[in-house]
């Protein structure tokens, strides 16, 4: 049983993948008024690694990622890479759980239990989890109409308030704080797309691995850079970076002609909205990736353990708020390189050169065994 | 011979054996004693033939069940005058009564006493004549039938008046009248192990996908049931995602939107004596759209699909956001309207969830209460009850005046899609019971739960959303919107896979 | 289905059991928290709360404001400590103004509003104002003519800023901005209470100036309206000048603003020294003349006006930069911003020691007054002699 | 509480295996393992809130660190 996306669900997925749970932090509050600099930089960076992982999903052809990968990398290093992301995307799934929760904490219910609200997302996701990638695009096809839609219309009601002179002077610090910005942004939002090469099983043809990933990232990044810079200016450039939630508090500014005001809320629940997708796509990359590693066909028994798993997970790795601050800054960044850059490079180089084995002489591919 | 028949018949499954007697006493006692026992409205018409050797015939037929006049006018009167030439029997007599003096239009030979049975049953009148084993079956089918009337669910303002009946013959005729074409083709089930009820299943050829139609065939086939009363039964049979409240196969009582659903590629299906097609594969999209949309402008019709989405999200939402705001977020209410609020509910004595739960309860009751009462007394009960107790309730502090404010606008928002009304109900109760616990993000969790059921749900292998998940232009002009006819020269994508082509090009306007 | 009944099963479930409703509260348990001020800091804070005691219902909602105010350590344990005499939960979500009295402005300011800022029961659009000459516990005291708070008094004129003219309107986060900003000093506007039919009856009218968070000076109605004219805001204030129509008459005209463009620009001399270039185009209306003989028709005399105009609001404009410049040497029109973000190597240079740089700042002033507006008449109201 | 909440994981367990339509044992056993796990987490973390959260690829980190630091001009 194959689940196919069509492209153009795909790329809708993408997006709200990576705009998902990033909408409301302080994104690249380090590089300060030059915000839009670190994306367009970060958004550049980022396109060769998304490329390179759309060209390894490309090589798989119309096959299932099951058969792809044992095809392309080899039984048992292709069953340590499944094992290893199976991993990194429920702790992802994790933090996604517990930013939703620690915002609804800060913004609406100070003491309503995070467990509470975690069990019910953790449900939620089991759910759209079992049901599969084909039901989960659908999902967010139709979700993608009113999030975007919102933030469309958000962005427009701030236009209003927006200071121009706030994204001056440029570059006052010089370009290292560009290039930190620039980082923090790879390594959250843009580079956890690598998460989403495991959901999505096979594709329609070689061409649609690209057609999903590239223009589906590209418009998330064009989005999260107009909100971040867009906030920036209404807030501030000295202010934008103190907040926890500098979108919320742009939008809490929003007043026209007194009667449309306090629209907050709206954000939230777009916020919500992309958030459980983006959990949702990690529960299911981690089931499929771990179902792969102990070769299992299906993976939607090892669905609920997982979702279980999180909800206690979201309270380990981030318990308040201040966690979300510090640990994004300082515990996730290291191993989120190894599996959003390190790793992917080096699956990329093992795959072209077993592709071009393959494909050239199809004499031994049982010689390529160990690295 | 005949004992062992008589015997046999009280057996599990007397099929197969019971030829009938060429002896017409014999056949004749069968059928009263056995067959037809203790039955009185079965008439046995004993009549001879005119000539030197007159011969014995009886027509059999179910009282009122038939035209009277039209059997003893074309029946009966030319038998009367017949003189049937020496020698003939058997299958020669049959042939040479049925092509020679009987006028009634068609009249075909049986062989059994069971399809004598079903005949009968199904009103025509069968002639037995002495010495032929075989009966004459006549058509002349002729109970109370109600007049093709406009229907009364789905009455239109402007758009054909007429309405299905409860004759399956009519009916497919209806729609026949509309698609006047060749390739609209029918095919019958049998279905009802008691009622033998006949199903038309209803497609266009050169549109509807074959296994579309087959895949509909196979699962009416299917079906173990004795009896079909109504299309409702083969719908609960058939219809994908059971157990999710939200419809997976449309029904209508009119041809013209029954025939515009079959050009779209869809597969209807007709159930003898019910008024009510059936048609599938169904989207949610349908529930917001009438076939009055296609009869009236275009722009106004798309208006009023917009008004039906926004009824739709107010019934089901208005009270879940309404407790979400007045117990979790009150920040987010207009100052002067959280302070007339707050004065309202001062001396209420429920707390908010109660009061919804209380008041959209009386609401069912009012609407349950009118609904069956004849139309006049109805509206009496609805509105008596409405605007004493919602007064009397709020001078006498028992619930807020807010309150009634939500409770009535959720009410009337639900009866502008009276498809998803009785839905809208039950998801009312789970958006309320989570906003309860979490406020609006409660609610947004709701919305989640039910969007995605909605999501994996599918109808005859279509996607639920289909025309709403999609980004492609030609699926979306029938969609939120209702575009001007010339521009909608596809047809969806998702049903008729055939021949897409509705429109040569661009009909007669540009732009 | 299998794979739907059990997370949906569980949903209901766990939505049932967990009906703990940690947050839910009824609205009505709610005291509504209009206005709030802080009248003094040290030694201990004052904290005054403007609430509404809501009765009736229905067509006839009554709201009656009650004042209380305690003192406590902290604002925060004063702000909880007035739950207590309220009865109710006190909730400030719908504050409309935040007011700080003069003497705790002259202290500084940040400690009294620190935990409004934080916490995040406060809308950051709430109005702030600085009371001159009085308290904000007598503010919310006096009695508005019409509104039924003073809060919502204060609001009202807010709302209606640019018919009234004066101040300059301030939310709570253009506060922080400010704040926050480098090279820009705050400013604040300012409640006074006045005598109206025997009682006392707030306005706004003037602006508090601040140096970093303590407040170092006050200008009044017609300086606020210069400001205005400086930051480019719309506002509709009105100018009385003493114009020269014939060759020996003056009468006062008032006129109307009713456009204006500014532009400051930051200039780096040859010598190295800077100076700020601004050039002001207001477009006018004529509200009164009076019993001037101006006709509107004779072009010579309109542009006579017009030049007349431009070297009163030159006049003017001086006037008020010399007291921002020398006497307060804030920086409220953020003319170090202006180099910052415009001549960032400027900024790099003398940002540290800005205060000595503006005092000495030379400020180019260019000035065009255009008349485009002159009511329904073009002529004056004539008596035939 | 750790008690309901090890009862509550094993309930859901019970039921979940009960729903399925066949039951091989690899897979039942790595399900069993997987809520064990989970199980084991959450009465750890309602015993004690501050768990060490440990890192996975330590030493690849500490490696990157170094390398970062020793080649990174920016």
């Amino acid at each position: 049983m194959k689940e196919l996306v069509p492209d153009h669900q795909g790329l809708v997925l993408v997006m709200l993948f990576v705009v998902g749970n990033t909408l409301v932090f302080a994104l690249g509050g380090v590089a300060g008024p030059d915000i839009w600099l670190a994306f367009l930089l970060a958004t550049v960076l980022a396109i060769p690694m998304i490329l390179l992982m759309a060209r390894v999903r490309s090589l798989m052809g119309g096959a299932s990622l099951a058969c792809g990968l044992e095809q392309l990398l080899g039984k048992w290093p292709s069953r340590a890479l499944a094992f290893a992301y199976a991993g990194y995307a429920w702790r992802l799934a994790c933090y996604v759980v517990s930013d939703v929760t620690n915002f609804i904490q800060a913004v609406a219910l100070p003491t309503t239990p995070q467990v509470v609200t975690a069990t019910l997302f953790a449900l939620l996701m089991l759910w759209a989890a079992k049901e599969g990638v084909e039901v989960l695009a659908r999902f967010a096809a139709i979700m993608s109409k009113v999030v975007f839609n919102v933030l469309f219309v958000t962005f427009l009601m701030l236009l209003s308030q927006v200071e121009l002179g706030e994204f001056q002077p440029v570059m006052y610090n010089g370009v290292k704080p560009v290039w930190l910005g620039a980082f923090q942004l790879l390594e959250f939002p843009f580079l956890e797309v690598v998460v989403l090469f495991w959901v999505f099983d096979c594709f329609r043809s070689k061409k649609s691995p690209y057609r999903v990933f590239l223009p589906g990232f590209v418009a998330a990044s064009l989005i999260l850079l107009v909100m971040a810079s867009t906030s920036l200016a209404v807030v501030g450039a000295e202010r934008y970076a103190q907040f926890y939630f500098p979108v919320w508090a742009a939008v809490a500014r929003i007043n026209i002609s007194t009667f449309l005001t306090r629209l907050e809320a709206i954000i939230g629940v777009t916020f919500a909205i992309g958030s459980f997708v983006k959990m949702a796509a990690c529960l299911l990359a981690a089931s499929r990736s771990l179902a792969y590693s102990f070769g299992f066909a299906d993976y939607r028994f090892l669905v609920t353990p997982l979702a279980l798993g999180v909800i206690p997970g979201s309270q380990w790795f981030i318990s308040t708020l201040l966690d979300v601050e510090l640990s994004v800054i300082k515990t996730y960044p290291t191993s989120a390189t190894f599996f959003q850059a390190v790793l992917p490079v080096l699956i990329w180089i093992w795959v072209e050169w077993r592709a071009r084995k393959l494909g050239r002489g199809k004499s031994s591919p049982t010689q390529a065994g160990g690295q | 011979m005949f004992f062992w028949q008589r015997t046999k018949k009280k057996g599990p499954d007397p099929r197969g054996l019971d030829r009938l007697s060429s002896s017409l006493e014999t056949n004749l006692h069968w059928l009263q004693t056995d067959l037809f026992a203790s039955d009185e409205t079965i008439v046995y018409r004993r009549i001879k033939t005119s000539g030197p050797k007159p011969r014995d015939c009886v027509l059999v037929y179910a009282d009122n069940m038939v035209k009277h006049e039209y059997l003893s006018q074309f029946v009966l009167r030319p038998l009367l005058k017949a003189e049937l030439p020496k020698g003939l029997r058997g299958e020669e007599l049959a042939r040479y009564l049925a092509e020679q003096v009987i006028e009634a239009d068609s009249s075909e030979c049986i062989t059994g006493y069971s399809q004598i049975g079903d005949k009968i049953m199904g009103g025509v009148g069968v002639l037995l004549v002495d010495g032929c084993p075989l009966g004459l079956v006549v058509d002349a089918q002729g109970w109370a039938k109600r007049t093709v009337t406009e229907p009364p669910s789905e009455s239109v303002v402007r758009g054909p008046r007429l309405g299905f009946s409860e004759d399956l013959g009519v009916n497919i005729s209806l729609v026949r009248l509309q698609i006047a074409s060749p390739n609209f083709k029918t095919r019958f089930v049998q279905v009802g192990e008691q009622t033998k009820t006949r199903v038309a299943i209803l497609y266009l050829d050169n549109v509807t996908s074959l296994d579309l139609v087959d895949e509909v065939q196979r699962r009416i086939e299917e079906i173990t049931i004795d009896a079909v009363l109504d299309s409702g039964y083969i719908q609960e049979y058939i219809r994908d995602a059971p157990y999710s409240p939200f419809p997976t196969i449309g029904h209508t009582e009119r041809p013209d939107a029954a025939a515009a659903k079959i050009l779209e590629g869809r597969v209807a299906v007709l159930v003898d004596g019910s008024p009510f097609a059936l048609t599938m594969p169904y989207l949610l999209v349908e529930a917001f759209q009438a076939n009055e949309d296609y009869y009236n402008h275009w722009m106004v019709a798309s208006f009023h699909r917009l008004i039906r989405y926004i009824s739709f999200f107010i019934t089901t939402s208005t009270p879940a956001i309404y407790i979400a705001l007045i117990s979790y977020h009150p920040q987010l209410i207009p100052t002067n309207l959280v302070v007339s609020i707050s004065a309202a509910r001062k001396n209420v004595p429920f707390p908010g969830i109660v009061e919804v739960i209380i008041m959209g309860l009386v609401f069912e009751i009012l609407r349950e209460g009118g609904v069956r009462l004849p139309r006049p007394i109805g509206q009496a009960v609805s509105i008596v009850g409405a605007i004493v107790l919602g007064e009397a309730a709020v001078s006498a502090s028992l619930v807020s005046a807010p309150m009634i404010i939500v409770v009535g606008l959720t009410g009337v928002a639900g009866f502008v899609n009276p498809w998803l009304n009785d839905i809208a109900v039950l998801f009312r109760l789970l958006f309320v019971v989570l906003a309860s616990v979490l406020g609006l993000y409660g609610y947004v969790l709701g919305v989640i739960a039910v969007v995605l059921l909605l999501s994996s749900m599918e109808s005859f292998g279509v996607p639920y959303l289909s025309t709403m998940t999609t980004l492609v232009p030609q699926d979306i002009k029938d969609t939120l919107l209702r575009v001007p006819w010339w521009q909608m020269t596809l047809r969806p994508r998702y049903l008729a896979s055939k021949d897409r082509q509705r429109l040569q090009g661009r009909g007669g306007r540009g732009s | 289905m299998r794979r739907r009944l059990f997370p949906m099963l569980s949903l209901l479930l766990v939505s049932l059991l967990l009906t703990g409703c940690w947050d839910y509260m009824e609205i009505e348990s709610l005291e509504f928290v209009f206005g709030l001020g802080v009248d003094q800091v040290k030694p201990e804070v004052v904290v005054v709360l403007e609430m509404a005691k809501t009765s009736g219902g229905g067509q006839q909602t009554m709201v009656e404001p009650k004042v209380l105010s305690t003192k406590s350590q902290s604002a925060a344990t004063a702000a909880r400590a007035l739950s207590n005499p309220a009865g109710l939960r006190t909730f400030w979500s719908h504050a409309y103004v935040f007011l700080i009295s003069e003497q705790v402005a002259q202290e500084g300011i940040i400690p009294a509003m620190e935990h409004i800022v934080r916490s995040r029961h406060l809308r950051s659009t709430v109005w702030v104002f600085i009371t001159k000459e009085c308290t904000a516990e007598e503010v919310f005291k006096s009695k508005p003519p019409v509104a039924n708070s003073v809060s919502e008094h204060l609001n009202s004129i807010v709302l209606m800023q640019d018919a009234i003219s004066g101040f300059l309107p301030l939310q709570v986060w253009q506060l922080n901005q400010a704040f926050a900003a480098e090279g820009v000093a705050a400013i604040l506007p300012t409640v006074k209470l006045v005598h109206q039919r025997g009682e006392l009856v707030p306005i706004v009218e003037g602006t508090a100036v601040f140096k970093r968070d303590r407040m170092v000076g006050w200008l009044d109605g017609q300086e606020s309206d210069i400001l205005c004219l400086l930051k480019g805001l719309d506002q509709r204030s009105y100018y009385v000048v003493d114009t020269k129509v014939t060759d020996h008459g003056y009468f006062p005209i008032t006129y109307e603003l009713v456009g204006n463009r500014v532009e400051l620009k930051p200039l780096v001399r040859k010598d190295g020294s800077i100076a700020v270039a601004i050039s002001l185009t207001l477009e006018l209306g004529v509200e009164e003349i009076g019993a001037a003989p101006l006709s509107f028709r004779d072009e010579k005399l309109v542009r006579s006006v017009e030049a007349q105009l431009a070297t009163f609001v030159t006049r003017e404009v001086r006037g008020f930069l010399w007291k921002i410049q020398r006497e307060y040497n804030a920086d409220i029109l953020g003319f170090g911003q202006l180099f910052r973000r415009k001549k960032p190597e400027v900024w790099r240079r003398l940002g540290e020691d800005w205060d000595a740089q503006l005092r000495d700042l030379q400020v180019e002033l260019d000035v065009q007054c255009k008349i485009v507006f002159t009511g329904t008449s073009s002529e004056p109201l004539l008596v035939r002699e | 509480m750790v008690v309901v909440v090890i009862l509550a994981y094993a309930a859901v367990a019970a039921l979940e295996i009960w729903l399925w339509a066949e039951r091989p044992w690899q897979k039942v056993l790595l399900y069993l393992v997987l809520i064990a796990a989970g199980a084991v987490l959450a009465a750890l973390l309602l015993r004690d809130s501050d768990l060490k959260v440990p890192e996975p690829v330590g030493f690849v980190t500490r490696l990157i660190k170094r390398l970062w630091e020793g080649g990174g001009g920016k």
